[in-house]
């Protein structure tokens, strides 16, 4: 294996353009787990930590562009980001331990492609986008269009996430992530549940993304429990609708971490604790 | 002679005592009396077995000594973690 | 044997004082030398290939290709051991696979190399022919007399016709009669109980580092909770005499039982032998899991009745306890403990010992216990819930005590279980209000305590320091007790004692740091070799002052003139005495062996509130109280961190620790990610009361404490679940999933 | 294979080791410098034994290449201690006896001093919280968070 440490995009890529067997290493809290059980055996790792911009994190039109190099430790200390998705802060702050937290970034959760990464329904709820660079040039595309399947990515060779863009919080917008993991940290989830909603002043819902983690071969956004809560006050009734519309939508299957009953019935338990919380922010509250 | 108390599956080995008689002042006398009275039990005593007296378990001391009044009963070899 | 010598009711300097413990800077700084933390020169890196499959005949292992590999020193299969004695038959066959892998991460060949990525490759050039077998993992499906059978003609005569060749012996254990007492019980509770299989779970994975000679002297260094016995399972298996064979044990980073065989110790002694270099192995985490002791999987049926005021009048249990691919999991220890804290007429238990495609079982605190006294205790609660009855006052109404003939045969000396429950009552925690949703779940539990073979030497230095050399691994603040111990019986200063952990070479035979015996038994030899020390000294003060030997005493770290009749002399302390130890017949030392029989046994009870989210099943543990009798607590500090610690090693194996296996017999979650122990954020403080009950076995009246907390939590911790989820748990891990099914089918039924 | 050439600050000397691509930060401390005071429990960043700081935060060395410490300050328990001074959480876990067996006890000090550099007064929920991913097997944790706490109160008042 050869580790390299190029200090541009340009540089970077063509590394990883030249090379079979290339991996980019970000927070490596992956990457490194990989290598160590032998189920990757790069010829190439590719950090790109050097590379100007990639730790760090810029506001543009109203939202905020991450570079794809920024930990989740470094997203839950900037206060402009907390304040306008937190639910975004707070996925990307569960994924592992605080020692992880120091280096796991939303980048390398998304490209790790698994379904249940904590972060990702709570960008796809936040309608995130990803700037990816290559040897083509550049392209943005959504964090949604990301995923493949369980592992794999739709990037293509030599290509990398370079930053992760979240748009400007909507007024009176809210979001919430919520999973369900049987202790209460160091797990994967065994369902994740990312809400981002608007409210008029009234209260009602005037747009909303909820999406689901863990509960299929990718994470999904669920649009059916979006239309449930749309145009409507988020209560009891609304929210068993949100909810049934969530299980209906989730097909899981059974592993060690959960039956499919179970992760049924928790996809539409989290989607009403989130939204919940969700509209508690909308409403300019803390939650 | 000594009272000895062995558990359940062994009375099989002791024509379905579960207390036999046996004359013995230490622990060896004991369980060399046992295996001479009773051979259907040698292999659970090669196996290694524990020995309650007066509620006190002892595992290999061949000399301790075991009077008549002693309570005595054959125990599964105790092991530890 | 000189067992009865109880001291009368006494006070104490140092016993019961919470003094540093001698081993912490080490221990803090990361000075401290655990298993993996030594080299040798020229040292090669060994590493294990190990069965993928759970059950596989090994037609052919080709290790050519991996031996003409640059860099590899030796490869080592089972056929290198040859022969070796029956007793270690099944030890060698489980450190590398024989004739048949027997569970998925069998060990079957091992390679020693320059570097772990030369090793590494190296097992990936052996070819071995796998002929796969059928397989079984759980323990009701091995017992039926069509399952995959892993031994063949190896059953004990104690085994009727009609099971599969897995179950390898039968036990039973109790008095009286159950049919009768059952028919005087106002209410009879029969139910089945689950555990699944947990591991210890130690942070340390296992390491050790062999060299071996053409000569045939050997030195090994490893953690172990038994350098001795490391040494004579090793020379054993390679045909060495014991004396040939040096062991050292490292710090030792957690075993609970675990580390109470070998695993990789005897293959690393050959590999340095064909070698001949040093071999160092260290096991990953996965292998861990893999490959080394977890605990058996169980299914319990037990069957008990209660009259309505509360008395049982019969208690049943067939326990049924895989152990893995070779016999011997704790069946018995669970059959002869489980009703063990009750007085009980009528009462049987029958044991069943199963092999199974699994790593075999090692003893794990407490082992086979915990899941009896689940499954008992979970009845009993049953029971009185039903009447409405009190469970402390219940448990307070059936307890053993002084004469209470135990369900495994003996009669109970002066025991502590009462004091445990009359304190659980007494505690602010019994009576604490409980909110929606919670619980609170009581249970007691019984261990029986060691004693066993053991030596500790005690040097008097000349400058009037005292060194204390034992031969049981520290795994817990031992060296503390241990100085305590030697100080209090000297009579001087706690920081004038220092204790070490001798090598296989200093001392006589030493039992493995198990069954709760090293504050017991090292205490007992620790304090009979200064009693001896103490001897010699008044002998010296004696010469010096003309008079005879008894006519000295030693009080409070001095010698002196025992009465009036001896005539008047000023005290000569253990300073001065030291000073002319060469002027009147050499060094001071005291030593004392002794195969330590005599044990007290021990009881706890244990007092949890839990709130489940009736939502998605999840329980969260909001209070936790131990008490516990613990003869005498040398160093509270480190009886309290027992009891702690055992209870939240049972908290993880009530709620979520397990063993997961695919249909294809593959552990899935060989792992800390998915075996799940309990992270700090999980917990509340875990109090503890410490009852004081002196064992009349030792002259401080010590009892073991380190096995007995981990008995009691799992039916607490259930009986807590099952109030607060409204719905009665039998199987273990109480996993969100498992409760939220229970709750929900309660509710559709 | 050629071996990477590493220019590095570890507890505050200047260090230079040669290392292989694939070694983690934890081997090359280990098997490379010698300071075996970083443990290996998994080697996948699920139990915190091998804990150390870069560049001030707190990270799992098994988790991190050798390589990747270029130019960086890496600090490990080796370094908590000042002379014969012990660091006051040092000092606390042997006086509130916090830990047994302690094989995670350097990941955990390290993790505990990085937390109270950070917030000085932690709760009891965040001290547990912030030390999930340090796990251990021996004491329930109980006497940890409490010497943790204890050493915040002591240096809060000392301060």
């Amino acid at each position: 294996m050869r580790y390299e440490a190029p200090q541009s995009v340009e540089a970077a890529v063509d590394l990883l353009a030249g090379a079979e067997g290339a991996f980019v290493l970000a927070g490596g809290t992956d990457l490194l787990v990989k290598l160590r059980s032998e189920m990757l055996e790069p010829d190439l790792v590719v950090d790109i930590k050097r590379i100007a911009g990639m730790k760090e994190i810029t506001p543009e039109d109203g939202g905020w562009r991450i570079g794809a190099a920024v930990s989740g430790a470094e997203m839950g200390e900037h206060a402009g980001l907390v304040a306008d998705w937190p639910g975004v802060v707070e996925a990307a702050g569960l994924i592992g331990s605080t020692q992880v937290q120091g280096r796991a970034t939303l980048a390398g959760n998304l490209c790790n492609a698994s379904p249940a990464a904590d972060s990702v329904p709570a960008m796809v709820a936040a309608n995130a986008t990803v700037r990816i660079v290559g040897p083509q040039g550049t392209r943005d595309i959504a964090v949604i269009d990301v995923p493949e399947s369980p592992g794999k990515t739709t990037l293509a060779p030599g290509e990398f996430i370079a930053s992760v863009f979240l748009p400007a919080k909507p007024k009176q917008g809210g979001d919430a992530y919520l999973r369900f993991i049987p202790r209460t940290e160091m797990d994967i989830a065994v369902v994740g549940c990312g809400v981002s909603l608007v409210l008029d002043s009234a209260g009602k819902v005037t747009s909303a993304r909820v999406s689901l983690g863990a509960v299929g071969p990718k994470v999904m956004l669920v649009e059916a429990a979006a239309e449930a809560i749309l145009g409507r006050a988020l209560d009891d009734s609304a929210l068993e609708d949100l909810a049934a519309a969530c299980s209906a939508a989730a097909s899981p299957i059974e592993d060690k971490r959960g039956t499919v009953d179970f992760r049924r019935h928790v996809a539409g338990v989290l989607a009403r604790r989130a939204a919940e919380i969700a509209a508690t922010r909308a409403k300019g509250e803390t939650a | 002679m000594v009272k000895v108390r062995v558990w359940g599956s062994l009375a099989e080995f002791t024509e379905g005592q579960t207390e036999v008689e046996i004359k013995a002042t230490t622990l060896r006398e004991l369980l060399d009396g046992l295996a001479g009275e009773y051979p259907g039990l040698r292999p659970q005593l090669e196996r290694g077995i524990s020995v309650a007296i007066d509620g006190r378990v002892y595992n290999d001391s061949w000399f301790t000594p075991i009077s008549e009044e002693s309570e005595v009963v054959l125990l599964r070899r105790l092991k530890g973690g | 044997m000189a067992l009865d010598h109880s001291d009368k009711p006494r006070t104490f300097k140092v016993v019961g004082t919470r003094p540093p413990r001698p081993d912490g800077i080490d221990k803090v700084t990361g000075r401290a030398r655990f298993g993996a933390d030594i080299v040798a020169p020229g040292m090669l890196t060994g590493r294990v290939l190990r069965s993928p499959h759970a059950h596989a005949r090994i037609v052919k292992i080709d290790t050519s290709k991996a031996r003409a590999l640059p860099g590899v020193k030796a490869v080592v299969t089972r056929a290198d051991f040859g022969a070796v004695p029956e007793d270690v038959a099944d030890v060698i066959d489980n450190c590398m696979a024989g004739d048949k892998a027997l569970y998925d991460g069998h060990a079957v060949a091992a390679v020693a190399a320059s570097s772990a990525a030369v090793a590494r490759k190296a097992l990936r050039l052996i070819d071995v022919d796998y002929e796969v077998l059928p397989h079984v993992t759980d323990v009701d499906a091995a017992m039926k007399p069509d399952a995959p059978v892993l031994h063949a003609g190896r059953q004990e005569e104690t085994v009727p016709e009609g099971y599969s060749q897995n179950v390898m012996s039968r036990v039973e254990f109790g008095h009286g009669d159950i049919d009768k007492g059952l028919a005087e019980a106002d209410r009879v509770v029969e139910r089945t109980y689950r555990t699944g299989a947990t591991h210890q779970g130690y942070i340390e994975p296992h390491a050790c580092l062999a060299t071996m000679g053409p000569d045939g002297q050997a030195d090994l260094w490893c953690c172990t909770q038994g350098h001795y016995m490391v040494r004579n399972t090793c020379a054993a298996i390679l045909g060495m005499e014991q004396g040939q064979l040096r062991v050292t044990a490292s710090e030792i980073g957690g075993g609970f039982g675990g580390k109470t065989v070998v695993f990789l110790e005897p293959v690393a002694l050959m590999l340095s032998k064909l070698a001949g270099r040093p071999v160092k192995m260290v096991m990953s985490r996965s292998e861990v899991l893999r490959a080394t002791g977890p605990t058996s999987s169980t299914s319990i049926d037990v069957k008990i009745g209660m009259t309505k005021d509360g008395r049982i009048t019969a208690g049943f249990a067939q326990l049924r306890y895989q152990g893995g691919a070779y016999p011997g999991s704790p069946v018995d220890m669970g059959s002869m403990s489980a009703f063990a804290p009750y007085d009980l007429e009528n009462v049987k238990t029958v044991g069943f010992d199963v092999v199974t495609n699994r790593p075999k079982a090692a003893a794990y605190r407490a082992p086979g216990a915990p899941m009896a006294a689940f499954a008992v205790e979970s009845a009993i609660d049953e029971l009185a819930k039903g009447f409405d009855l009190d469970p402390l006052e219940v448990r307070l109404k059936n307890a053993a005590r002084e004469g209470t003939v135990a369900s495994y045969g003996p009669t109970f000396p002066a025991i502590g279980l009462e004091a445990t429950l009359e304190a659980a009552k007494a505690h602010p925690h019994w009576t604490a209000p409980l909110g929606e949703n919670q619980g609170r779940g009581v249970a007691c539990g019984f261990w029986f305590n060691f004693g066993g073979d053991t030596c500790v030497t005690l040097n008097v230095t000349p400058d009037g320091t005292v060194t204390v050399s034992e031969g049981n691994p520290d795994i817990g603040g031992s060296r503390a007790s241990m100085t305590m111990m030697a100080a209090e019986e000297l009579g001087i200063p706690y920081d004038r004692v220092r204790t070490i952990i001798a090598d296989t070479g200093a001392l006589g035979q030493n039992e493995v740091t198990d069954g709760s015996r090293v504050t017991f038994a090292v205490g007992l030899a620790t304090i009979e070799a200064a009693r001896n020390a103490k001897r010699e000294m008044c002998k010296r003060a004696a010469m010096i002052w003309g008079i005879d030997e008894e006519a000295v005493e030693w009080v409070d770290g001095a010698a002196r003139p025992a009465g009036p009749n001896a005539g008047k002399h000023d005290p000569m302390t253990l300073k001065e005495i030291a000073a002319i130890a060469s002027n009147t017949g050499g060094p001071i030392a005291g030593h004392y062996e002794v195969n330590a029989e005599g044990a007290g046994v021990s009881f706890g009870t244990h007092m949890v509130d839990v709130e489940v989210d009736p939502d998605t099943g999840a329980t969260k543990i909001l209070r936790y109280t131990v008490f516990q009798d613990a003869g005498k607590a040398v160093h509270p500090a480190y009886v309290e961190g027992q009891f702690q610690g055992g209870a939240v090693q049972g908290i993880g194996w009530a709620l979520n620790e397990e063993y997961i296996y695919g249909e294809d017999g593959i552990l899935q979650n060989a792992g800390f990610l998915d075996y799940r122990i309990p992270v700090a954020s999980d917990l509340p403080m875990i109090d503890t009361v410490i009852l004081e009950i002196a064992n009349p076995g030792h002259p401080y009246g010590v009892r073991g404490v380190g096995e007995t907390p981990i008995v009691p939590p799992l039916a607490a911790i259930a009986n807590a679940v099952s109030e607060a989820a409204g719905v009665r748990m039998t199987d273990l891990p109480m996993s969100p999933p498992r409760v939220l099914a229970a709750i929900q089918g309660q509710k559709g039924g | 294979m050629s071996q990477i050439h590493v220019t590095t600050s570890i507890n505050g000397d200047a260090t230079e080791f040669l290392c292989e691509a694939e070694d983690t930060l934890l081997d090359v401390l280990r098997d490379r410098l010698g300071m075996t005071g970083s443990k290996e429990g998994c080697g996948t960043g699920d139990c915190g034994a091998c804990s150390v700081t870069v560049d001030g935060r707190l990270v799992c060395s098994c988790l991190m290449l050798g390589a990747e410490a270029e130019g960086r300050e890496v600090t490990t328990i080796e370094g908590m201690a000042t002379g014969d001074r012990l660091h006051p959480l040092q000092e606390k876990f042997i006086e509130m006896a916090a830990l047994q067996c302690g094989i995670c006890t350097p990941g955990i000090l390290v993790a505990a001093k990085s937390l109270l550099e950070k917030n000085p007064d932690p709760s009891e929920e965040e001290v547990r919280y912030w030390l999930a991913g340090n796990l251990c097997r021996c004491t329930g944790y109980d006497k940890i968070i409490r010497a943790v706490m204890d050493t915040a109160a002591d240096l809060r008042r000392a301060s």
